[in-house]
């Protein structure tokens, strides 16, 4: 799956760009989104759907997120509350100046997604590295067949890109989307109910069918089951590995399961390359 | 009639075949050879076969104690095979409440001193917690030149101390083997493992490692059985025994005489006071 | 920070004092208008037993030339028993940093209580004499990071 | 060409006006490359040394790039400053581990600045073993103590063991000869006739093998032992992987990298508190799966070279060629998939 | 990344005339993570803290650093100030510029560099501030006193006069301790039994005391606030419900045992009331004499009993119950003389006897109605020696510390004497004669007006001679040997705590110093409280003492437990310890070094590797921790820390301050 990069960081791969925050959209209460602009006002590099950024916060610590979105002159990303460096990340804003280097890692397979339909799956943040590949898929619309877009999050207050889910994604041409939430919350009145147990009723077909598979680790293993339940082969379900990634070049030796880098030869893997990796993930 | 190496090899076998033969015992950690005459290793006999790969020689040296600690939950007892020091190294432990008594059964065997220099200062050949003892308990000799060491290098001046610890920790690779072989040092996460609070970094300077060479000889001061592993398994050969017996040194000056790994072992100094203490801070 | 030049170098000097005695003293020290060196920093901790002696080590580690750690006199400790430790820890630090080659006056420990305003200047300057006479400290320093080239 | 075994220190003498010269030196009771100056003693016989030579081209410690936060920060790098390095007397095994380095940061994708930095400014001046320590096997892992096929320049003593044979391989090795005009004669040849005294029998397709042995129980016997300290990785010449922390002071602070070592406890400990690797058993496997199997699969060579450091120093006398024996030996029962 | 405000205080000039305030704001504004820096002139004064408040708003601020007098002074305003703000008060560092840096020093270029380096340390360690919440812990508002004597009394009526449940724990069957005992009482001659009696019934009757007499404190466990005591009742073998305390019973019991109360002065029988006035007058059988109980034989109580009240079975009881506080008030003893000063005969003369024994003998209630006669034979003395300082102020032999009342009470024996006895002397063998209190020395001036003769000097040897006590001593200031021959010698014995303190004290884990008096928590300013919260002590079980400071103790002490008890929770401080437990290996060690014993070692489930496993971990207590931070420091693996001052927090002062 190693697709050549096209690198347009400084020729060190380690030394990040000096860039800077430029607008911090509250998605949830605990999910904030980033536009990110170099500090000459132009984009750091033009990421592929499903590449990470190394961003780091100078001082603080560095981590790879998902580039959820981009536009001419700038990269999104999408971070959630979890730890020390993700809190330090929510106390910024605008004009603060970060470090980022990248894109690391290949993508979500496109040449085998074109001319097919594509399911794309996203549980809570997850559904950031998913948004890439469908905004993809929006603007290629003509390559791609049907698309179906199901998301779940825990309750109403915590869809992100709501504007894009509830309003751009459902006019888009052919194309279904599904939102869930775990818990009923009022003023919501779609559908409530996990992820897996909505993929099986909704009924997807497996025929002429790729999936695009992110989330929590145990979300991503129920769903998988569900899937090939219904007949999806291992191949056609693509999901992300979010692990421990220091270098983000395949060097450190930090994030190798078995003989493979997962910030080189992944993120982005099919169900069937997992199964060939040892059980340490 | 003093037992031979063989006949004590022999009985640790027998020992060990009946301690797995009552059920309770997940394994017996012992020695046996490796592909060099000269060095035995630590093995762990699990089932009556492998009690016959249990070897008894004078190149026994690896402390067998620790290994207890891998699995601090353990459904089954370890039979641990210990000398004199082995079983100061359980006191120790069990005193720092990261064993239970119950999940050990120890074999205990009379050393006859090994090919290791700290065996000459060796003061408690007998071992003095046990199931079973093997051997008759030989009379313990006082080591008089104890403190020898450390009261020749305290003649020195400062710049001549600093100068020789700066050398030695020179070559010290960061690898923690001094650590991860001393029973004094049982902690679940070492702070020097806890990057958030800033004691250090993961670095490896001469500098920061003598701080830690420095740290860790005071949070082990008051609790060092005088084992000699640090020593034994560091691979650039620092002599890291002087610092933490020039601690024992002066608890004994100051508090008394204090030697640790013993069954009645009182709180560790520093975890304790007198109303008598000497104070030199007035 | 601490310039290392010639004779105008002034120490730089880490006092730990304990709220409840040391650090009252050396208010009141200040109420009456003592007057003593000025390159003492002062850091409040609630008891002496609060001082760890790993932060000794630190605070040489990152250029101080002096530690002094002041505490009340044993027996009136606000927290009963917290100074008997410090006494046992420290005089046991003292003698495992000299015998690594820092000498003892660089690091000292003394009982000021809350009304020894004197003492507390006397202290202060004594130490800051002493050390300004034993010039910089290059035992387990590490170089400034402005200096540091990489290895 | 040769020159003189007694005309050593005028030979480092003449190369240490243009280049710094890492020879191994014993100073302080251990024997390591150190840059070479007038008082210094080298040793070019004897036994390998402890600390592996990688630190001349891998730094222990590496400052990346410095930055200021705050609204007007700024990130500067920081680049190896361009100085020539000799390389001089390295064994065959440490030459082929820097051959497995230039693997690691020269080639998929990505090439590692400082690396390649460093790499380009040495050149590596081979030496054949003369004598084979007890621990050495590196003739087992196919390589050849008295040769180093990939270095700039070959040195072995000379068949009368009177003077040191050179012979340039690659230009940086000509040149160099170049420099020693006035010292080297032509002739003499070689004495190549070291052997390992320690031979093990590994199995030829070890690491495909090996790559089936995951969850074989050979692992929970042979790792038992292990205490999980740093050691072997510290002094392994073909361990490369490193961390990357950043260090604060005030408003300024520095990005650096430095060793680190898979047998660690926190070495994939995630941010949860999670750990894929939790008990030494599988970091011990993962080692030495990595240097077995994984480099394999990757890169197309077995990633351990034979040098027996971590024989001789692990504190729990394990031993990687006991483990190769074992494994080569192994059957493969039916959970291998 | 944190957004810290810096505000820089001139205090008038008090700063500003030696540190360059705006010099100090600008190398504040290039600290990390500083988003606003600026000087005021009086930052404590209302429109200081209001431009305080404002900034926060303006600049969106999370953490707050004041650089200005010693946080001494004003941590508690800047604190209340905050709470009015969107930021936790404990987000706030401040930095003493001013008492140990402005005030202290005179060059200004130097004194402006410290102010900036302790305004660096603040920043530094503000920025590892985490916002902190005052916990509550609730209050059982019911309050035990330990021991029924003056002291125990006077404190029960006070607090149950506020409303407070009381519970008054006493070992005798009676309360009324040793004042009961007294005849008169210094200065005023008042009658001791006329002032202490009617406390004892008001007690006895007070809706909110509950009397436990024949009882002992079993165990103590829980903290301030929420102790869980087991008291012990000893066995009385009368059921007090039946018993009218009519004294039937107590008049036919047959066997006669030396009184305790009258300091075995006359007897009592097996079934007795210790003493006319008890409370509650109501007998208890002592089983260590009465036949019935100890040979099965006699019987007679039961019979005699109208209402059927004696119970033979009768054992041992438990009771466990909470309360909010605990009040020791277990008084004293004289010591045993008779070991220390065998030269005094060693308890072999009758008649050498004890100041507590010689007012049993003058008592009117006693056991010679009043009447002084010697015990040996009955006759009235007419010579008298009152040797004082006996085991007090004796280094070698008895006790180093001064008994405080002995002074009084043997003039007061002196002047009973006089009056009682006409023609007889008084000699006083003194050291010195202490009279601190009001009236004291006119008292002491009436005593040798009655004629009692002191005599500057100690007793070297007493002996009998005859049917006569000859004293032999000196009189230093004569310079020469003295002897008299005495009918009667009375000793004033030093005071020592209750023979169980050391028990006592140990279950309430307060500490007791060498002469085993009670540790009181400052002997200056806090000398009714101890170390443990929510225990305070009054009456000599702290030190020697005499009746009024005792009593003035114990309405100390009730009003500190008033204060305690009069809030439903008690605010506890947020500065306290906690514990990392996911790290802790649960050494114990912090339990050791805890000077409240606030830590204790508890099991939790926990995970190692992926089975789930029950830990031992430390636990803090936070009632009873105090913050003093030693556990921190003694932890190896810095899992235990202090709020507000932990491990990283000082971490990065010691850097800020070096960079």
């Amino acid at each position: 799956m190693a697709i050549d990069h096209e690198c347009s960081c400084s020729k060190n791969p380690l030394v990040p760009t000096l860039c800077k925050v430029i607008d911090v959209k509250q998605e949830t209460p605990d999910v904030q989104t980033y536009t990110i602009q170099t500090v000459d006002g132009k984009k750091p590099f033009s990421p592929l759907p499903g590449q990470l950024a190394m961003i780091s916060l100078l001082g603080v610590g560095e981590a790879m997120f998902s580039i959820t979105a981009q536009g001419d002159d700038y990269i999104q990303s999408s971070i959630k509350r979890t730890g020390l460096l993700t809190e330090a990340f929510h106390e910024m804003q605008p004009g603060q100046q970060i470090g980022v280097r990248g894109p690391y890692g290949n993508h979500f397979p496109i040449d085998d997604f074109k001319g097919k339909d594509i399911l794309f799956i996203g549980g809570g943040i997850g559904i950031a590295p998913v948004r890439s590949l469908i905004r993809y898929c929006l603007e290629h619309r003509e390559d791609f067949g049907h698309l179906d877009i199901l998301y779940g999050a825990r309750s109403m207050n915590d869809i992100c890109f709501k504007e894009d889910c509830l309003e751009n994604w459902p006019k888009a041409p052919d194309t279904n989307v599904y939102i869930t939430t775990d818990v009923p919350s009022e003023g919501w009145d779609g559908h409530v109910g996990f992820v897996p147990s909505y993929i099986e009723e909704v009924g997807f077909k497996p025929e002429n069918k790729k999936v695009a598979l992110c989330g929590p680790p145990i979300m991503i293993t129920l769903s998988s089951a569900s899937l090939l339940k219904m007949g999806f082969k291992k191949e056609d379900v693509i999901t992300t590995l979010e692990l421990r990634m220091k270098c983000g070049i395949g060097k450190c030796g930090r994030c190798n399961i078995g003989s493979k880098f997962v910030c080189l030869d992944g993120p982005v893997f099919s169900l069937a390359e997992l199964d060939e990796l040892p059980d340490e993930k | 009639m003093a037992l031979s190496e063989k006949d004590i090899e022999l009985k640790i076998r027998e020992e060990a075949k009946k301690a797995l033969a009552t059920g309770e015992v997940s394994c017996v950690i012992g020695w046996t050879t490796t592909r060099f005459p000269d060095k035995m290793k630590p093995f762990f006999a699990e089932t009556e076969a492998e009690c016959d790969e249990l070897v008894w020689n004078k190149y026994c040296i690896n402390g067998t104690a620790k290994y207890a600690l891998d699995d601090r939950y353990p459904s089954k007892k370890f039979a641990i095979i210990a000398r004199g020091c082995d079983s100061r190294a359980i006191n120790r432990m069990l005193k720092d409440k990261q064993l239970l008594r119950e999940n050990l059964y120890i074999i205990g065997v009379v050393c006859d001193g090994k090919e290791n220099p700290i065996c000459e200062e060796c003061q408690h050949k007998n071992p003095l917690t046990y199931d079973v003892l093997i051997g008759e308990p030989v009379p313990e000799q006082i080591d008089e030149k104890r403190f020898a060491e450390v009261e020749a290098f305290e003649k020195l001046s400062p710049d001549e101390k600093y100068e020789y610890w700066a050398k030695q920790y020179d070559k010290c690779i960061h690898c923690y083997a001094c650590r991860n072989a001393c029973p004094a040092c049982n902690c679940v996460e070492c702070y020097a493992d806890q990057y958030r609070t800033g004691w250090q970094g993961k670095a490896s300077d001469r500098i920061q490692n003598q701080v830690y060479g420095l740290t860790r000889a005071f949070h082990v001061g008051d609790r060092c059985i005088e084992c000699g592993e640090c020593e034994r398994v560091c691979p650039m050969g620092l002599p890291i025994m002087r610092q933490t017996r020039k601690m024992l040194k002066d608890i004994n000056d100051l508090f008394g005489d204090y030697e640790c790994g013993m069954p009645d072992d009182a709180m560790p100094v520093l975890g304790g006071y007198t109303l008598a203490d000497p104070d030199e801070f007035m | 920070m601490s310039v290392k030049t010639n004779e105008n170098w002034e120490p730089k000097i880490l006092a730990f004092c304990c709220n409840w005695c040391t650090y009252t003293g050396a208010d009141l020290a200040g109420l009456n208008r003592m007057k003593y060196p000025e390159n003492v920093r002062v850091i409040r901790v609630p008891c002496s037993s609060r001082v760890n002696p790993q932060f000794i080590l630190r605070a040489f580690q990152k250029g101080c030339d002096g530690v002094l750690v002041c505490g009340c006199h044993p027996g009136d400790c606000h927290y009963a028993t917290g100074n008997y430790f410090t006494r046992r820890r420290f005089m046991l630090m003292q003698r495992l940093l000299e015998y690594n080659g820092i000498d003892p006056k660089r690091f000292q420990a003394k009982w000021i209580s809350g009304s020894e305003a004197a003492k507390f200047r006397d202290t202060v300057t004594k130490v800051s004499a002493e050390i300004k006479a034993l010039g910089p400290n290059t035992k387990f320093a590490e170089p400034h990071f402005t200096e540091g080239g990489d290895k | 060409m040769k020159f003189k075994k007694t005309d050593l220190n005028e030979v480092l003498k003449t190369l240490a006006r243009e280049y710094t010269v890492f020879a191994p030196i014993v100073e302080n009771e251990e024997k390591k490359f150190m840059p070479w100056a007038e008082s210094k003693d080298v040793e070019m016989e004897g036994l390998n040394t402890i600390k592996p030579p990688k630190d001349v081209l891998f730094p222990n410690v590496e400052k990346m790039y410095r930055y200021k936060m705050g609204l007007e920060g700024f990130i500067e790098e920081i680049f190896p400053e361009d100085t020539k390095r000799i390389l001089f007397g390295i064994r065959p095994c440490d030459m082929r581990s820097i051959d497995s380095m230039d693997k690691v940061f020269l080639t998929k994708e990505y090439v590692d600045s400082y690396y390649a930095k460093r790499r380009d400014d040495a050149t590596i001046v081979a030496f054949g073993c003369t004598e084979a320590g007890r621990t050495c096997f590196c003739e087992s892992m196919g390589l050849n103590p008295n040769d180093a096929p990939s270095a700039d320049v070959m040195m072995n003593v000379s068949a009368d063991g009177e003077d040191y044979v050179l012979e340039a391989r690659t230009e940086k090795g000509e040149e160099l000869v170049k420099k020693l005009e006035g010292l080297i004669t032509d002739g003499g040849e070689a004495k190549k006739d070291t052997k390992c005294s320690l031979v093990i029998n590994k199995a030829e397709d070890l690491d495909k093998k090996l790559a089936k042995m995951f969850e074989h129980p050979i692992w929970d016997k042979v790792t038992k032992g292990c205490i999980g300290c740093g050691t072997c990785t510290f002094v392994c010449p073909t361990c490369y992987c490193f961390d990357i922390d950043s260090e604060n002071y005030g408003a300024e602070g520095c990005k650096y990298r430095c060793w680190d070592s898979c047998m660690f406890s926190d070495y994939t400990r995630l941010a949860g508190g999670a750990n894929p690797r939790p008990t030494k058993k599988e970091r011990l496997r993962n080692r030495y799966m990595h240097k077995l199997s994984y480099f394999n699969e990757r890169y197309g060579e077995t990633l351990c070279v034979g040098c027996g450091r971590c024989v001789e120093k692990c504190p729990a006398h394990l031993d990687i060629s006991e483990f190769i024996e074992k494994a080569s030996a192994a059957e493969l029962g039916k959970e291998d998939k | 990344m944190a957004r810290i405000g810096v505000f820089i205080c001139h205090c008038g000039t008090n700063i500003a005339a030696t540190v360059d305030v705006e010099a100090v704001a600008a190398a504040a504004r290039e600290f990390p993570n500083v988003a606003f820096a600026t000087t005021y002139k009086y930052m404590c004064s209302e429109p200081g803290q209001a431009m305080i408040k404002e900034s926060i708003e303006d600049y969106n601020l999370d953490r707050i650093v004041i650089a200005s007098c010693s946080p001494r002074m004003h941590e508690l305003t800047f604190r209340k100030m905050l709470k009015g703000t969107k930021i936790n008060p404990y987000m706030l560092e401040i930095a003493n510029i001013r008492e140990q840096c402005a005030w202290v020093h005179t060059d200004r270029a130097k004194a402006t560099e410290k102010a900036i380096d302790h305004v660096k340390m603040a920043v530094a360690k503000v920025g590892k501030d985490k916002p902190l919440t005052t916990s509550t812990i609730p209050i059982t508002k019911r309050a035990l006193v330990i021991g029924g004597g003056i002291a125990g009394i006077q404190a029960a009526l006070d607090i149950a006069d506020a409303g407070f449940d009381v519970t008054i724990v006493e070992k005798e069957p009676s309360i009324g301790g040793h004042m009961v005992m007294l005849d008169k009482t210094f200065p005023t001659m008042d009658c001791s039994a006329c002032i202490s009696t009617p406390k004892m019934v008001d007690a006895g009757a007070h809706p909110n005391i509950t009397l436990k007499t024949s009882c002992e404190v079993e165990k103590v466990e829980g903290y301030v606030g929420n102790f869980e005591v087991t008291i012990k009742e000893k066995a009385k073998y009368v059921n007090h419900d039946l018993c009218t305390g009519c004294g039937l019973c107590q008049t036919k019991c047959p066997t006669k045992v030396p009184s305790e109360f009258n300091q075995g002065i006359g007897t009592r029988p097996a079934i007795y009331i210790p003493f006319a006035q008890a409370v509650p007058s109501k007998p208890v059988i002592d089983p260590t004499c009465c036949l019935k109980l100890t040979k099965d034989k006699c019987g007679i109580c039961e019979k005699v009993c109208p209402l059927q009240a004696i119970n033979y079975k009768d054992e041992t009881k438990y009771t466990t119950e909470k309360y909010g506080a605990i009040v020791v008030a277990t008084g004293y003893e004289l010591v045993d003389w008779a070991k220390m000063y065998p030269e005094y005969g060693g308890g072999k003369y009758a008649d050498v006897i004890t100041g507590l024994q010689f007012e049993r003998l003058v008592n009117a209630s006693g056991p010679t109605e009043g009447h002084i006669v010697r015990p040996s034979d009955g006759k009235e003395p007419k010579d008298v020696v009152i040797v004082k300082c006996v085991g007090s102020r004796d280094q070698n032999k008895g006790k180093s510390y001064c008994s405080r009342a002995c002074c009084m009470y043997s003039a007061k024996h002196a002047h009973q004497i006089l009056d009682k006895i006409p023609g007889s002397n008084v000699y006083i063998f003194y050291m010195d004669v202490r009279t601190p209190g009001k009236g004291y020395e006119e008292f002491y001036d009436n005593t040798r007006a009655d004629g009692a003769q002191y005599i500057r000097g100690r007793v070297s040897k007493i002996f009998k001679e005859g049917d006569k006590l000859i004293c032999k001593g000196e009189d230093t200031l004569l310079g020469k040997q003295v002897t008299v021959e005495a009918d009667m010698v009375i000793l004033a014995t030093a005071m020592e705590p209750a023979a169980n303190i050391a028990d006592v004290a140990g279950k309430l884990g307060i500490s007791i110093d060498s002469d085993r008096w009670v540790t009181e928590a400052h002997p200056k300013l806090r000398p009714v409280e101890t170390q443990t919260g929510g225990v305070f002590l009054c009456g000599t079980c702290q030190g020697p003492k005499d009746i009024p400071d005792t009593v003035a103790q114990a309405g100390a002490a009730a009003a500190k437990v008033m204060a305690l008890l009069n809030h439903d929770e008690m605010e506890t401080s947020p500065m306290i310890s906690s514990v990392d437990q996911t790290k802790c290996s649960g050494c114990g060690y912090c339990v050791e070094v805890c000077p409240y014993k606030a830590i204790s070692l508890i099991q939790v489930p926990g995970r190692d590797g992926n089975r789930k496993v029950t830990k031992t971990v430390a636990d803090v207590n936070s009632g009873l921790c105090q913050g003093c931070g030693c556990c921190a420091a003694t932890c190896r693996t810095g899992c235990i820390d202090l709020k507000g001052y932990t491990n990283e927090q000082i971490l990065k002062e010691v850097d800020a301050l070096c960079q």
